[in-house]
């Protein structure tokens, strides 16, 4: 069990490419996020969670889902401890988990709404992607 | 050579715990030449070294090798003993065992063995060691101190009161650097000027003292006791003998576009100027990329309006070289750009500003007389926004990996003046900590939150957005309320990082001192020489060495000052006897040799050599040995093999050499 | 086992005093191990190291000669590293070009401040070293089979 | 040269004499006009004669020297070095059309040789024609050439003080060509090769005596310096690695005159080594060419702050 939980954190900084060990606890990550009322957990704790080998409550909370992939974190971030890395890998670990039941590519085209900013798809993409 | 003695350290169990002594002395006994050899506990000790000593007027030791720790740490122990000995101290070598085989290592055989051929080389390195004799130099007693801002001053104060010359070089106009452009200090809040003008008065009127301002060093050579340096004297266009600073051609200069530096860039300054009113020397320089007559001939205002004829728009730069038994750089610090920090948008709004300018702002004699007022519309600010750490303890990709040290304190100082004569503003500061330690610091920044009602936020800005209407939108965050933030302010003030005068590259490389990745000059020991640089004679001063605040400056001064005074007091200073030696018989006179030498210690002769028996006449290179540092350069680059250097000569490298691969 | 395990290359390392030999201090009391194969010879600095020395210990039986001086910019005597550099570029080009392998000869600047790096150097050379076996070939050199 | 001896302009001259046999001329000086009816300069004058000026910069008096435009980088180099004075040199540029190499010759199987003809420097320079035991045989001159002459450094002499004589141009191949094909070669390639060649060499030292570079009063393998002297028949280090220092040591200063391979009893292509250098030389720091004039810093004496790390390629 502990193995696990040690091994998911691993993976998300795997995943993610980042040093959760470096955050300074600033809180600008925090300060930048657009989505921050929406989430229950903040992107300055987002580092807490894998330093504390707790993915599973990371894998399982709102933000994941409420994050728009904007990047803003991950560019301001003085430290470059990228939060916005961090839970895009989370999100990632969930997906892994949760199975193959999202749309098949060819279905995308005739969904997409012409006025949608690249940027939207982009982050949905990363999202929701496989 | 017969009669080595080798000496075993234990070292208590730092070398004893991975090196079997016993055995490395067994193994010692047997190389050619050695005819004692024991172990000790601790050989550095004074019994240790009276074993040594014993062993040497016993046995008649010709050399000796002391296995122990690293010859950085106790070879000059060593080498003393020996000479008290009546040993010659060059007839000395050190096996490192502790550094560099005991402490890294864990089997004990493993150790051991490496510890036996450690000691085999440095006993064959020993047995074709010579008896060497330090040279002498003489010293200069005068010191040159390069920067004129409080560290520089204070240090120049401090050697001249103590009795010898020195000169100050700062390259802008006038002595006083960045601490005349503040308003007050923290933490007793008294005025910056006042406490300044008095030494820069002080250093100006000393009999001992000698100002070479709007000068830069231009080229340094020498050593320890004996630098050489050109100081460029840039041309002021005003003759310093003549002017009598009434200021007549500023009022009169008519162009007035540059922007004025002391000011921070906020108001202009005439082409002919001095810095600031309180400047030393108070005489003007006409800046030569601003002055109409110079660009184009015409005007020459200045000069009709001057009564006492001091213009002089044919000056040029002059280079006047000067000899310094010792050098102290003071080179201070500058606030670092924030073109990586784009998010704080402070080249997008003129009430985005950094602390240095607020420093001028609210200064009397600053561009707004020291009424706080925003600089876009003129308007007093209703609320005002300090942002800390901009740029500090960021990764390098955006900043500086350093603790800036001196933010925190004044952005203290700053909230609470400003509610302090305005009550009515409110004052928000986002900090990440607030790092008070210093004497009657951290009181300090309890009576701005307590006494001022400073509103302190944990949690960094993570941008500043202007708005259409001239409000700054700052979004920020507050860590502890788990809240986030979104401020309208009408000012924001960025405390951005300080980092080294960016001109003490250049300096460091003509001083061979040493600079560290962040260009902070380094000391010769962290803890124990911390204001020395590893390169004899060259001294540290203020925050070219480290960020610091004025009481940490003044105190460093201080202590670069004494280390200048006890050099200078010396008449002599030896120097190291491991430098080049040619071999004239062989000498070609072929000049790579020189050609490579950096200290210009190899020059050539004519001279009549004897070359077993032929008498000739001969171009050869000649050594100064006072010059030759040692380096080995031009050994290498001979082809005959004529330069050799004494303490390390190709012989005796060679031994070691085949010792290690035996 | 394989030869590779049980063969203990003889490395020289030829540290300068400056800022080498005192990074190799500093990874000795920050107790960075690196294997005792290294033996190191204290020279004043990297400019100080002649081609005959590196050849002399390839002749004497070393499997690998690592040189490290001062980072450039830093030399204590200002230029010294420099003309290093030139010499050794030039020296192991040749060595190359003659076929001995270049994984014998290294040049690495190590700071007074660096023990990791000084550390880690040696640990990667030694295994370089390793993996190329015993050093026959500069004692071939001059033998017809 | 006969006036100018005779006038007292020069004391002596350094020339070619002809040798025993119609190929083997050897340098000499030449104190008297009597003595300069043995003077020739012919396709096999190949030798090197600014090193003697070593020797006789020395000597009382100027001394006239015969000079061939490659020759004439030697004797700017040694300038250079303050080994040889200029003003005790009277330097007259003679031309070259080529030097010739016996070993080719006798490569394409000619022996017996009695006499050649056409290796006059005043005729064309096409063919040889060699008188042997067995007949006569025709060789191309071309085909005879010493291997530095396909790849000439040009006809242009870097100093003198008087021009004599056409020459002729005999560049055809790349001067890197057989540096490039050995460092395109495998590692056990390229050790075969030199292993190959180096296990040739009779430490006769005729390279070393002959290089213009190589001029130290006293040698570092002749030397007490370095622990290597008097060590040559019993110390197999001095064999191994003597090539390799000789190159270091001449690298910066070596012309690529091309004496040392021409000298070699064993026929060791010792330029190789020396070229290796020139190449790495002119790639990483920058066109060089040694004695191509006495101001230019030598690259082994120079550097620059942004110089490749060594291994690095540019």
């Amino acid at each position: 069990m502990e193995a696990s939980k040690k091994r998911q954190s691993e993976m998300v900084q795997e995943i993610s490419g980042t040093n959760p060990l470096k955050c300074m606890k600033c809180g600008k990550c925090s300060a930048s996020c657009p989505a921050y009322e929406k989430m229950d957990i903040k992107p300055h704790q987002f580092v807490s969670y894998v330093i504390n080998e707790d993915v599973e409550a990371l894998a399982k909370c709102d933000s994941l889902w409420v994050c728009l992939s904007c990047f803003a974190c991950v560019e301001r971030c003085p430290r470059d401890v990228k939060p916005g890395k961090i839970v895009d890998a989370a999100r990632q670990l969930a997906v892994r988990q949760k199975g193959g039941s999202y749309l098949v590519p060819d279905e995308i085209p005739a969904l997409v709404d012409e006025d949608l900013p690249q940027q939207l798809l982009v982050s949905a993409f990363r999202k929701f992607r496989r | 050579m017969h009669g080595i003695g080798v000496f075993v350290c234990h070292c208590g169990s730092n070398i004893a715990a991975t090196v079997d002594v016993k055995k490395v002395v067994e193994m010692a006994r047997l190389e050619p030449g050695v005819v004692h050899a024991e172990e000790y506990q601790y050989m550095c000790s004074e019994a240790g070294q009276e074993r040594i000593a014993t062993a040497i007027r016993e046995k008649n030791l010709k050399g000796i090798v002391v296995c122990s720790c690293s010859p950085r740490m106790h070879e000059a122990t060593f080498r003393k003993c020996a000479e008290k000995a009546g040993l010659n101290p060059y007839m000395v070598e050190i096996a490192n065992l502790r550094e560099q085989c005991s402490w890294i290592h864990k089997d004990i055989e493993e150790g051991t063995e490496k510890a036996v051929i450690l000691a085999r080389a440095a006993i064959a390195k020993v047995s074709l060691n010579t008896s060497l004799l330090p040279g002498e130099s003489r010293v200069t007693k005068r010191a040159l101190v390069i920067g004129g801002g409080i560290a520089g001053i204070q240090t120049a104060l401090d050697i001249a009161d103590a009795g010898y010359e020195v000169d100050i070089v700062e390259k802008t106009p006038s002595i006083g650097g960045k601490m005349a452009q503040l308003d007050k200090t923290f933490p007793t809040l008294d005025c910056s000027a006042c406490i300044l003008t008095p030494k820069m008065v002080d250093a100006a009127a000393h009999e001992r003292i000698n100002l070479y301002t709007y000068s830069e060093i231009e080229k340094v050579s020498g050593f320890v006791g004996d630098f050489t340096v050109d100081i460029r004297k840039k041309a002021r266009y005003v003759n310093m003998d003549k002017c009598t600073g009434c200021g007549v051609c500023m009022e009169k200069c008519p162009s007035k576009k540059a922007l004025s530096e002391f000011n921070s860039g906020l108001n202009n300054r005439p082409a002919i100027y001095t810095p600031f009113a309180q400047a030393i020397p108070n005489v003007p320089v006409i800046d030569p990329t601003q002055c109409t007559k110079l660009k184009t001939g015409k005007c020459g205002i200045c000069e009709r309006f001057c009564q006492a004829g001091a213009i002089d728009y044919t000056q040029k730069d002059e280079i006047v070289t000067r000899k310094y038994g010792a050098i102290v750089v003071a080179t201070g610090f500058e606030i670092i750009k924030l073109d990586n920090l784009e998010e704080y948008a402070y080249s997008q709004s003129k009430d985005v500003i950094t602390s240095l300018e607020l420093e001028r702002i609210m200064n009397a004699a600053g561009p707004t007389k020291g009424h706080l007022e925003r600089l876009s519309d003129g308007k007093a600010p209703k609320n005002i926004v300090f942002v800390q750490c901009v740029g500090s303890r960021c990764d390098e990709s955006k900043g500086k990996p350093y603790c800036s040290k001196i933010c925190c304190m004044y952005t203290a100082k700053h909230a609470m003046l400003i509610r302090d004569k305005y009550p009515d503003v409110n004052v928000t500061v986002f900090y990440i900590d607030v790092r008070t330690p210093g004497k009657n610091f951290d009181e300090f920044y309890r009576r701005a939150v307590e006494e001022y009602g400073v509103n302190y936020v944990k949690g960094q800005v993570g941008k500043v957005a202007p708005q259409p209407d001239g409000s700054l939108l700052v979004h920020g965050v507050d860590l502890l309320d788990g809240k986030q933030l979104k401020i309208s302010a009408d000012m924001v003030v960025l405390a951005a990082a300080v980092e080294p005068s960016p001109s003490v590259r250049k300096i460091a490389t003509m001083l061979t001192a040493s600079i560290d990745t962040n260009n902070f000059l380094t000391e010769a020991h962290p803890k124990l020489r911390p204001v020395e640089s590893p390169t004899a004679g060259v001294f540290l001063s203020g925050i070219c060495q480290g960020p610091k605040d004025i009481p940490e400056t003044v105190s460093q001064a201080g202590a670069a000052a004494v280390k200048v005074v006890g050099l200078l007091a010396k008449d002599k200073l030896l120097t190291n006897p491991c430098t080049a030696k040619p071999d004239e018989l062989m000498c070609n006179g072929c000049g790579s040799c020189a050609n490579v030498c950096p200290y210009g210690a190899i020059s050539y002769e004519v001279k009549e050599i004897n070359d077993h028996g032929i008498r000739e006449n001969r171009r050869v290179a000649v050594v100064n040995s006072a010059l030759c540092q040692g380096c080995g350069a031009c050994t290498v680059t001979c082809p005959s093999g004529t330069m050799d250097l004494q303490g390390f000569s190709n012989r005796q490298i060679l031994a070691e050499v085949d010792a290690i691969c035996r | 086992m394989s030869m590779n395990t049980e063969f203990k290359p003889k490395i020289v390392a030829f540290c300068c005093n400056w800022c080498s030999y005192a990074g190799a201090d500093l990874a000795g009391s920050s107790r960075l191990a690196y294997p005792a194969d290294v033996k190191i010879i204290r020279v004043p600095c990297s400019c100080r190291v002649n081609p005959m020395f590196i050849l002399r210990a390839f002749e004497k039986g070393a499997d690998g000669v690592i040189i490290c001086g001062c980072h450039p910019g830093d030399c204590h005597y200002s230029t010294g590293n420099y003309y290093a550099r030139r010499r050794m570029t030039l020296l192991f080009s040749m060595l190359d070009y003659m076929g001995i392998e270049r994984g014998r000869t290294r040049v690495e600047w190590v700071s007074a401040a660096e023990g990791v790096k000084f550390s880690n150097t040696m640990n990667e050379f030694v295994d370089a070293v390793r993996t190329l076996g015993p050093n026959k070939r500069l004692g071939d050199l001059r033998c017809k089979d | 040269m006969k006036e100018l001896l005779q006038d007292g302009t020069v004391n002596r001259v350094l020339g070619w004499k002809k040798g025993d046999l119609p190929y083997n001329p050897e340098p000499a000086f030449f104190k008297s006009a009597e003595e300069l009816d043995e003077f020739i300069y012919d396709g096999f004058c190949g030798a090197n004669l600014s090193k003697y000026m070593i020797a006789a910069s020395a000597l009382e008096g100027k001394t006239l020297v015969l000079l061939k435009p490659c020759d004439s980088y030697s004797f700017v180099q040694l300038m250079k070095e303050h080994r040889v004075d200029r003003e005790k040199a009277y330097i007259i540029g003679v031309g070259c059309k080529g030097k010739l190499d016996i070993e080719r010759i006798k490569a394409e199987g000619v022996k017996g040789i009695e006499s050649i003809s056409g290796a006059e420097i005043d005729g064309d320079c096409s063919t040889l024609k060699i008188g042997t035991i067995y007949g006569e045989k025709e060789v191309a001159y071309k085909d005879a050439m010493l291997e530095r002459c396909h790849v000439c450094k040009g006809k242009e002499h870097r100093i003198y003080d008087e021009l004599m004589l056409e020459s002729a141009d005999t560049l055809d191949s790349g001067r890197f060509e057989a540096v490039e094909a050995i460092e395109n070669m495998t590692p056990e390639q390229k050790f075969a090769f030199f292993k190959n060649e180096l296990s040739k060499c009779i430490r006769c030292n005729a390279c070393r005596n002959v290089c213009p570079a190589c001029s130290c009063r006293k040698c570092v393998f002749d030397s007490t310096k370095f622990d290597s002297a008097q060590k040559a028949n019993v110390d197999e280090f001095e064999e191994k690695m003597f090539h390799i220092i000789r190159a270091f040591h001449v690298a910066g200063r070596c012309t690529d005159c091309g004496e040392c391979s021409r000298v070699c009893p064993q026929g060791i292509p010792l330029h190789l080594f020396n070229r290796k250098f020139i190449k790495d030389i002119n790639e990483y720091y920058g066109e060089y060419q040694a004695g191509n004039n006495v101001e230019d810093e030598t690259p082994l004496t120079d550097f620059t702050f942004d110089d490749l790390e060594p291994g690095e390629r540019r």
